[in-house]
């Protein structure tokens, strides 16, 4: 990496355009995140825009990328297909004057100004552990479907659910991850293949929101329902349906929503120069209330949110 | 030398079926057969490694129900391949007519199933239309046309969509049950899709119309001077393989319930995979619609069975692409062995 | 110019007149004429691109007159497609057999006619039988159920006629069909001619083989430059009378044999074998010597000359040339040792068809044009210039596409490309198959010529007139076998056609 | 033509080199319809897309487009033999895989290329054996491999992306040339660019090259090396694969399994589109570079223009469609102009 780390020159400017980058198109996740994004855009009365690839692959993002730097929006805000390969081009980005902030998935700290993280690591992993332990009754077979085999986050998240899983679930064994590419029917047919290959499978996690539908809807017509529990990371609208049919008990998520939210806040934020993205520095982020920016220059949404038969009918994203 | 009657009464035949030819007619079954027991060792195989691969209600199902959708397209692959053309754009027609479906569902409550399946094929086959004339007026290779109407098509996908997506709750149960419904043990996707084979499989065999793609792909200029309706062939050939796949897209929205903008995207590559390692010859005139779907149950069914078998989910893509070598040379080899025998043939005639 | 065919009350079966057709600039037919009647064989001669093929493509429905008069029975017609003419009763056998190698025989007769039941289910058992029928008529024994692929050229074209004749149709066009054929063959073919005009068809006969039009034919119309000569009575005429007519000058020597001092021997053949085609074949070529290779068609002499010159495999034996052993499979390097092969069919391996006059004649010496590994237009054009013109081929500009020249100018073309080599030995498959009598006699005089010169030639031909014209020495070819060697001066065509067809008496040829 | 009848009695002919004068045959090209067109999207672009005419916009434009040009020459002379391969984007894959794992475990990067460029060869090789010597169809046989190549590269690096790459390499990628905004790899592309039209246009191999596209057989009967030639054209092709796959992974700084996924269609349709014939026999490299730098500049200031992705597939692909219809258009209006047959019919039936 080179001279990345300088561009915080502290003078403010009003290029309040701030285009969104979700990893790709036709994801009702980022499509939530970009309606919160929206909203606090238009609170504030700056440019809202949203490009990305149709496929989720980090070189259709570089090419967006240079685009944004040619076109010289205020801010790029954008979740990362990988994070060394979208390095280059936003450093471009920030030494021609564009603030960019990553949300989602990061890249190396050294290439944007700002992480929105949605939860931490830690927590995502524990949360989803603790309630695949408490669906199975503490022991068993398990398995991961999870995103592309690239994820950086997904990676992340499942290697400290492995060790999670070590120290505080010595009697579940996870025995396999599988990937289904954040594509709908990989997912489908890979949970079919991972029900027959384990036949004494007893849960599965996954944390993508792709995946945990694909599951749920591959479960929910199989013989496996009801005996093969299902948790991770989803969004209610998508698995309200198998929650009120029994073949999912609790599943956990932050709120896209409010993440796109904040991620809109911090980039102005950053434009308007009242942060640098130094750690301690503290923003307004409109009805979530103050934030303030940690180490490396990360800022944290808050701890996920389990959502299972009592509270799911209160949500709509 | 005196002339022959002009016309010699009735005559019991009088030429024989050389070896040779028996020998052939043998080894064109073969081939179709050897992909068949090929297929059958990969479910013993893997049977073996887990029971629960064959003799669970859901691996039984599963083992008829995943291959289902890819056969109609491998069909409609196999038609236009016999003729010497290849259509890429079967995954964009299903992608388009899969988000059609939804749409019909969810814009005009109370639709009739079956409404929404003839639309879609006869979507699907308009679709086919276009490449098929663009081919056949234009007389422009198939390879561009339709890799052109593949990102085409994919790219009126993604406008008309968006980022929307068709979600299993807007469908109407009834619909969905036909993606997990089962009549007799055998899903009713299968059903279907054998149904169709076995359409498809009789009309190139038995007719007339069937033995001219056949004739097309063997040598299209002598079809042109044999006064064989080329153009109109083509046309039905590019249409079938639209329809086919207008007609997988419903099924792939009864099976899989969620229809994002990307959806059979990269399908084109497993139905032509599916055809060659079934036999279907990419320089036309060889091969048949049965070898295709085979084929297809092969690649699918392999795909499964891998990660029984202990291989891990990464090299399935390799395991794939050997197979489809494996296939091409097979075919190669037989057919070496069959022109040396013909031309033996000849020469102790 | 003005037709002065007989006025008959009933319209003529089929007409045509004054038809125009041009290729771009090529003006392939200025005014054709030709006029068919029904219960007669008319034949139609000319030189090599006359027109003739261009001529019969128009009433197929393959091309579309540019002017002219074309009718049917009286009726105007203008047909758009083979299936139209097909339709109205005309069936055509093209100067390239057109089969679909991957079908049976039966299916390739039968084509997009099968007989059918209720159902539309094709009647394999009625077709079979149809087939058995028609091949017991015409006397060939082929399995209708083997593919196409693999077939003979004389079998294939068996099979075209087979398909015609089935057709029933009413007009029955044969462009150069006993080209690939041997004389037994052509008899039988003959036969069955004469019992469809006895039926009252009408047919058209294309050949460039005046004794097989004089067996045949009723009338004769004669072309020359796209244009209508004459036409008449073949009882009226004579070859000489009709070779004024096709070449517009009295044609006298055919085969002007030169005598030329034979020397070493330049190219060593010894017991070349390849299991199934050929076997244990051994023979000299020496320097100015012309060697005659002579056979039926299907005793495998084209696959000899191949197999030497590197294009086809052989599994024993060995060619050398001036005493160096020539390496297997290696067409560039008996090139470089001076070996030239005119192949048998010119439009698959003789010429690049779709490429320039300048581009073939200079392919093969390619790399001799090219100045330290570069080649430019300029220098094939110098070198094509050469040779287009020493051999006068009929073409306005360097960058026609050989394609588009006539059957006996693309044949001039093959052996321009072969001459600018300057090879040692030259190797010839039916030198003059397709070409009119005068450039006949101009290849004649040219490989003459060039033995004069020292080149050793070896010439196969399936003509007997012109291996024991134009050979000082006769190889006798059958079933893959050299069953006789004849000197010039004992070559006499009884015994040639014996040594060619000895052990091929009782063969199926013969008429039950 | 003119009535020469008895050719001894006529003097020797004489010939003209070409039947259209030189500047219908260098501008009534299709290549020249190509590179018109580029011209004139360049031009209509940088007037009326804001920000299109800024310099970076030429930087940016030849980073994108370097794999594509540099995979489009040997694709290009391939496809002239009428052969295709679609296995290049995989070989990319492949190539940057193998880079990412040799620098993981530690070996010098200088290593990591060669290797990477020696299996893209040995790929190359491979379809090249099984078309030339097994006989295969080519389309067939690299439909084969690339899911094949793509199979070894994610099975060899699963789940990580490599990231960690010399800067000396990974700044060369990106070098722009002294103080321009040139990126330095333009250079490597010129350098094979020349090596490339040479060898099509300007040597003996060329000729072979357009001859076995045209007549395979014909070509094998004048001393064309057939096999001999497309094996080296494959080997040429994998190996420039790999060379890009190198490009990738430094510019990206990232060596993934899935990198440059589908670029084998993106290569296709710019060589398509600038003129080469999938049957073979026709083409030419300049009009190629057009038809790649068309469809870079196109989706460029479309993107710059808030165009989306769709949007540009959808040009993309009308684009490449209309462009070979457009010639059957053109040749069937030519004849449809001379009006055959309807003349004659008309008069005809005037006749009586
Ligand atoms: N498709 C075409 N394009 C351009 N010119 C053509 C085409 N077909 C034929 N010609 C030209 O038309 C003329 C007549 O050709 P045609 O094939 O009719 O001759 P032919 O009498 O059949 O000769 P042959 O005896 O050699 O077969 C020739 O000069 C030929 O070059
Ligand atoms: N169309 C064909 N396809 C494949 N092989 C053929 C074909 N025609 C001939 N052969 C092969 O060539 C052998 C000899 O046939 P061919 O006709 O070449 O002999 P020939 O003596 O050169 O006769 P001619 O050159 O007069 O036709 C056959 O036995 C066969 O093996
Ligand atoms: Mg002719
Ligand atoms: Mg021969």
């Amino acid at each position: 990496g080179d001279s990345g780390s300088g561009s915080g020159d502290g003078g403010g400017s009003d290029n309040l355009a701030i285009t969104f980058l979700p990893k790709n198109l036709g994801n009702p996740y980022f499509d939530t995140s970009s309606s919160g994004a929206k909203e606090a855009i238009d609170e504030f009365k700056g440019t809202f825009a949203e490009v990305g690839p149709a496929e989720a692959t980090p070189d259709a993002q570089v090419s967006y990328i240079n685009t944004l730097t040619q076109q010289g929006v205020g801010a790029i805000a954008v979740s990362a297909n990988d994070p060394e390969a979208i390095c280059d081009a936003l450093n471009e980005a920030r030494d021609a004057g564009v603030k960019v902030v990553t949300f989602d998935s990061d890249t190396n700290p050294d290439c944007r100004d700002l992480f929105i993280n949605q939860a931490d690591a830690e927590g995502i992993a524990k949360v989803q552990v603790d309630l695949i332990a408490d669906q199975i009754g503490g022991s068993g077979e398990i398995a991961i479907l999870s995103a592309s085999a690239n994820a950086t986050n997904q990676n992340a998240w499942i290697d400290l659910m492995e060790t999670y899983l070590a120290s505080d679930y010595p009697d579940i064994t996870l025995v396999e991850t599988v990937y289904g590419d954040d594509d709908d029917q990989t997912s489908f047919d890979k949970t079919a293949a991972l029900l027959q290959t384990h036949p004494d499978l007893k849960g599965i996690i996954s944390p993508t929101t792709v995946g945990i539908a694909a599951a749920a809807r591959y479960l929910s017509t199989s013989e496996y329902k009801g005996k093969v529990a299902l948790t991770g990371l989803g969004t209610p609208n998508q698995l309200r349906e198998y929650v009120e049919d029994g073949t999912i008990t609790a599943f956990a998520l932050w709120n896209p929503a409010d993440l796109g939210y904040l991620t809109a806040y911090a980039a102005k934020a950053l434009i308007e120069g009242d942060i640098t993205g130094a750690e301690g520095d503290t923003f307004d982020a409109g009805k979530l209330g103050e934030y303030t920016v940690g180490a490396d220059g990360v800022v944290l949404l808050g701890d996920p949110f389990e959502f299972n038969a009592d509270n799911i009918a209160d949500f709509d994203f | 030398m005196t002339a022959p009657a002009p016309s010699p009464a009735p005559v019991a035949p009088v030429i024989e079926k050389t070896a040779v030819t028996k020998r052939l007619q043998a080894v064109g079954a073969a081939r179709e057969f050897g992909i068949l027991l090929a297929l059958v060792i990969v479910v013993i195989a893997a049977t073996v490694a887990n029971p629960n691969f064959l003799f669970s209600s859901d691996g039984w199902r599963d083992l008829l129900l995943t291959p289902s959708i890819l056969v109609l397209v491998a069909i409609g692959q196999a038609i236009v391949l016999i003729t010497r053309n290849v259509d890429l754009s079967v995954g964009s027609i299903l992608g388009l007519s899969a988000y059609l479906t939804g749409r019909l569902f969810i814009d005009i409550p109370g639709i009739p199933i079956l409404a929404v399946f003839v639309a879609a094929i006869v979507f699907g086959g308009l679709l086919g239309l276009v490449n098929g004339a663009l081919v056949a007026y234009a007389k422009v290779p198939a390879m561009v046309i339709t890799l052109g109407t593949l990102y085409a098509y994919r790219g009126i996908n993604v406008l008309w969509t968006g980022s929307d997506r068709v979600n299993a709750s807007d469908l109407p149960k009834d619909f969905l049950a036909l993606g997990t419904g089962q009549v007799l043990w055998i899903p009713i996707l299968t059903i279907i899709a054998i149904v169709v084979l076995v359409v498809i499989g009789w009309i190139m065999k038995n007719t007339r119309g069937g033995r001219e793609f056949y004739a097309i792909g063997s040598d299209p200029a002598a079809a042109e001077l044999y006064g064989l309706r080329v153009t109109r062939r083509l046309l039905i050939a590019f249409v079938s393989s639209g329809a086919l796949a207008g007609l997988a897209g419903v099924l792939y929205t009864a099976r899989y319930g969620t229809v994002n903008s990307q959806a059979g995207a990269g399908w084109e590559l497993d139905a032509v995979g599916a055809a060659v390692i079934g036999g279907v010859a990419i320089t036309g005139g060889v091969g048949s619609v049965w070898g295709a779907a085979i084929g297809g149950v092969l690649l699918l069914t392999i795909n499964r069975a891998l990660p029984i078998l202990g291989i891990p989910d990464f090299w399935q893509r390799a395991v794939v692409g050997v197979l489809i070598i494996g296939a091409i040379v097979l075919d190669r080899v037989l057919a070496v062995r069959q022109k040396r025998k013909l031309i033996a043939a000849r020469e102790d005639d | 110019m003005q037709t002065d065919t007989p006025q008959t009350p009933a319209p003529p079966m089929l007409e045509l007149s004054r038809v125009v057709k041009s290729f771009g600039p090529v003006v392939a037919l200025r005014s054709g004429s030709l006029q068919l009647d029904s219960g007669s064989i008319h034949a139609l001669v000319g030189e090599n691109g006359a027109g003739k093929s261009t001529l019969v493509k128009i009433v197929a429905g393959l091309y579309r007159r540019d002017a002219g008069e074309f009718r049917l029975r009286g009726e105007d017609v203008d047909f758009t497609s083979t299936a139209q003419s097909k339709a109205a009763g005309i069936a055509v056998i093209y100067q390239e057999p057109t089969l679909f190698p991957d079908l049976t025989v039966t299916e390739n007769i039968f084509m997009g006619r099968q007989p059918v039941n209720r159902f539309g289910r094709i009647d394999r058992k009625a077709m079979r039988r149809e087939a058995e029928e028609l091949f017991q008529r015409l006397g060939v024994r082929i399995d209708p159920e083997r593919p196409a692929e693999g077939l003979s050229i004389a079998d294939q074209q068996v099979i075209e006629i087979a398909k015609a004749v089935s057709l029933d149709a009413r007009v029955l066009i044969m462009d150069e069909p006993t080209a690939a054929l041997s004389g037994v063959e052509v008899d039988r073919l003959f036969a069955v001619a004469r019992s469809l005009r006895d039926e009252g068809r009408a047919l058209l006969f294309i050949s460039h083989r005046f004794d097989e039009i004089f067996a045949l034919c009723d009338t004769v119309t004669v072309m020359r430059d796209g244009a209508y000569v004459a036409t008449t009575p073949i009882a009226e005429t004579t070859v000489d009378e009709m070779v004024r007519q096709m070449v517009g000058r009295d044609v006298t020597e055919l085969f002007p044999k030169t005598e030329a001092e034979i020397g070493e021997p330049l190219l060593e053949v010894e017991g070349l074998t390849r299991t199934g085609v050929f076997h244990d074949i051994t023979f000299s070529v020496r320097s100015g010597e012309i060697v005659g290779l002579a056979g039926l068609v299907g005793a495998g002499r084209s696959e000899v000359a191949r197999a030497v010159f590197g294009v086809d495999p052989y599994e024993s034996g060995s060619v050398r040339l001036g005493g160096r052993t020539l390496p297997r499979n290696r067409p560039d390097r008996a090139i470089s040792a001076g070996i030239a092969l005119v192949p048998e069919d010119r439009r698959k391996e003789g010429l690049v068809l779709e490429s320039s006059v300048a581009r073939n004649l200079s392919l093969v010496i390619r790399n001799q044009l090219a100045k330290a590994g570069i080649i430019t237009n300029g220098a094939e054009n110098r070198a094509a210039r050469v040779w287009a013109s020493r051999l006068e081929v009929k073409t306005n500009a360097l960058s026609t596409v050989a394609g588009t020249l006539s059957g006996g100018n693309q044949q001039k073309v093959v052996l321009g490309k072969w001459l600018a080599t300057e090879p040692t030995v030259l190797i010839i498959d039916e030198p003059t198959r397709g070409i009119d009598v005068g450039t006949k006699a101009e290849v004649h005089r040219l490989l003459s010529e060039l033995a004069g010169k020292g080149m050793g030639i070896l010439m196969i031909s399936s003509e007997l007139p012109e291996v024991l014209g134009m050979a000082d020495r006769v190889l006798v070819m059958r079933e893959g076998r050299i069953t006789a060697e004849i000197d010039r001066s004992d070559a006499t065509s009884e015994n040639v056609m014996f040594a060619a067809t000895h052990a091929a008496a009782q063969t199926p040829g013969a008429h039950s | 033509m003119t009535t020469a009848t008895a050719s001894t009695a006529t003097p020797v002919r004489t010939y003209r080199d070409y039947d259209r004068p030189l500047w219908q045959r260098l501008l009534l090209t299709r290549e020249m319809a190509i590179v018109g067109l580029l011209v004139i999207v360049a031009v209509v672009a940088s007037v009326s897309v804001r920000g299109f005419g800024q310099p970076i916009t030429l930087t940016y434009l030849i980073l994108d487009v370097t794999p594509i040009l540099l995979i489009a020459l040997p694709m290009t002379l391939i496809m002239i033999t009428g052969e295709i391969d679609l296995s290049v984007a995989s070989v990319v894959g492949l190539s940057s895989v193998l880079i990412g794992v040799l620098t993981q475990a530690g070996a010098p990067f200088e290593l990591a290329i060669v290797v990477a460029l020696v299996a893209g060869a040995i790929a190359g090789a491979v379809n090249g054996f099984l078309v030339t010597v097994v006989g295969l169809p080519s389309l067939a046989v690299t439909i084969g491999t690339l899911a094949l190549y793509r199979g070894l590269a994610v099975g060899l690096l699963g789940t990580t992306a490599v990231t960690d790459f010399p800067e000396f390499w990974t700044d060369l990628a990106k070098m722009k040339l002294g103080g321009s905004n040139v990126p330095a790899v333009l250079l490597l592309f010129l350098v094979l660019l020349v090596v490339f039209v040479v060898l099509l246009h300007f040597t003996p191999f060329g000729r072979g090259i357009y001859a076995i596209g045209l007549s395979k057989t014909a070509a094998r009967f004048s001393g064309v090396h057939v096999e001999r030639t497309k094996l080296v054209l494959f080997v040429l092709s994998g190996t420039i694969a790999a060379l890009a796959g190198v490009y990738y992974t430094l510019r990206f700084g990232s060596a993934r399994g899935d990198n440059a996924t589908g670029l084998e269609l993106q290569v296709i349709a710019a060589v398509v589109l600038g003129g080469v014939s999938v049957f073979g026999g026709r083409g030419a490299i300049h009009g190629v570079i057009a038809g790649v730098l068309l469809i870079g500049i196109l989706a460029s200031a479309l993107r710059l223009a808030n165009v989306t992705s769709d949007v540009i597939n959808i040009i993309t692909g009308v684009l490449l469609v209309a462009s070979v219809v457009s010639n059957s258009f053109l040749a069937w209006l030519r004849t449809k102009r001379r009006a055959p047959g309807g003349t004659a019919r008309a008069k005809a039936s005037a006749a009586g």
